[in-house]
């Protein structure tokens, strides 16, 4: 019900997002969420690349948890989380989340959730490079606040 | 015990992981970053400003006066930027 | 930007979320919600079917509507309604809604409003056969309900 | 004027569409309502719950005092079921 790929290979979102309600006709709805590597590229540069860096181990343990509290909250059929590592072009597919339920709000709600929390708590990090230097992302209060909202309500 | 860093405070400290043996007064997480902070000009600068430094103790996030144990594998790193 | 598709043909998640986002490397998530058909089936019975009627040329007309909206609404770069009609059985997808931004928030928020939107703007009518008997859905007041929470808040 | 029904007001009209030539007493959409009850026991049970008919006047929802003119297309359902 709750599944975890922590992975350097592309992902096929149709093929996932099928596997998830495969099998259970009582899902009336599957909500996902696909984060894309955005093209940063300094002016005049070869273009921009990412690398992703990630603590195996502690990743699927995190990211497990956090589904883990989505199935709790929420009442879902299945979970799916996938992040990708490893070094990443403008336009590819970084990470995926998807929920399904019997409830179109639950799955909506559990996928923004789910996105929200894995920002602040699964233990990635974006190496950016714009084509001309290297910095690493900074985390964003935005995140933090993101995350924080689904700490008071439902 | 092993110590294993990441991000740019892997690259500060120029190596990603390590096992050491710690001294008797180090029991805690805080006690363990300031000892680091004594090892040389790179810990120090990677440890610098205290308070972004996340740490896990065997995969779990903790707080500075998480209590060690001789076989605990401590990460140290920067807020995290997936997703 | 905008790309409203009412057929009877199934379609395939992962081309179309592709598509939504293809050539625009600003776009830093796609938030995708499918509906799915739920089986209903009695007892005993050979099992539930759906018929979906629409009403040709409103329905095009109010999903486009309600896209723009969304885009007025938040900083969409794409937005894509699917829709089929005609006869599905359980399992089946009925509907795709699929928003692209450079930012999670706006993705996620528009495309829940535009499910809630669609439940009760588009002309679209359900016949449940539960292997027994017939019936027209009914509409939820809780549909009502969750599209009338997005004319107070953004 | 063009009348369209859809879903089980169609159902219980028995009839996907028709044209009809309005009586001058019918000006609105309410008005139209009034005498389309009066067209048979089919219609006046199609319409019956009043409050549930949607009226939509060149695919646009409109309001029971929504003015009518002789090109109009009308469409009266229940409420909507889809998504």
């Amino acid at each position: 019900m709750i599944t975890i790929k922590v992975q350097r290979e592309d992902f096929d979102i149709g093929v996932e997002l099928a596997g998830l309600s495969a099998g259970n006709t009582q899902i009336g709805g599957v909500a996902s969420f696909t984060g894309l590597v955005r093209d940063i590229a300094a002016p005049g540069s070869a273009g921009s690349r990412m690398t992703l860096e990630h603590y195996p181990g502690m990743t699927e343990k995190q990211l497990h948890a956090i589904a883990t509290q989505a199935t709790e909250r929420w009442p879902l059929d299945a979970c799916l989380i996938i992040h990708r590592y490893g070094e990443l072009a403008p336009g590819d597919r970084i990470v995926l989340v998807a929920t399904a339920s019997a409830h179109r709000e639950a799955a909506l709600s559990a996928c923004a959730f789910l996105i929200d929390w894995l920002k602040t708590k699964a233990p990635f990090w974006k190496l950016e490079d714009d084509g001309a230097t290297q910095r690493w992302v900074e985390a964003k209060d935005s995140d933090d606040a993101a995350a924080a909202k689904w700490a008071d309500t439902k | 015990m092993k110590l294993l860093y990441f991000a740019w405070i892997r690259a500060k400290i120029g190596m990603a992981e390590e096992t050491v043996t710690l001294p008797p007064e180090v029991g805690d997480v805080g006690q363990l970053l300031d000892w680091l902070e004594t090892r040389g000009a790179n810990f120090a600068a990677a440890l610098k400003e205290r308070g972004v430094v996340k740490v896990a103790v065997n995969q779990e996030y903790v707080g500075k006066d998480h209590k060690l144990g001789t076989g605990d594998e401590v990460a140290l790193f920067p807020p995290v930027t997936g997703g």
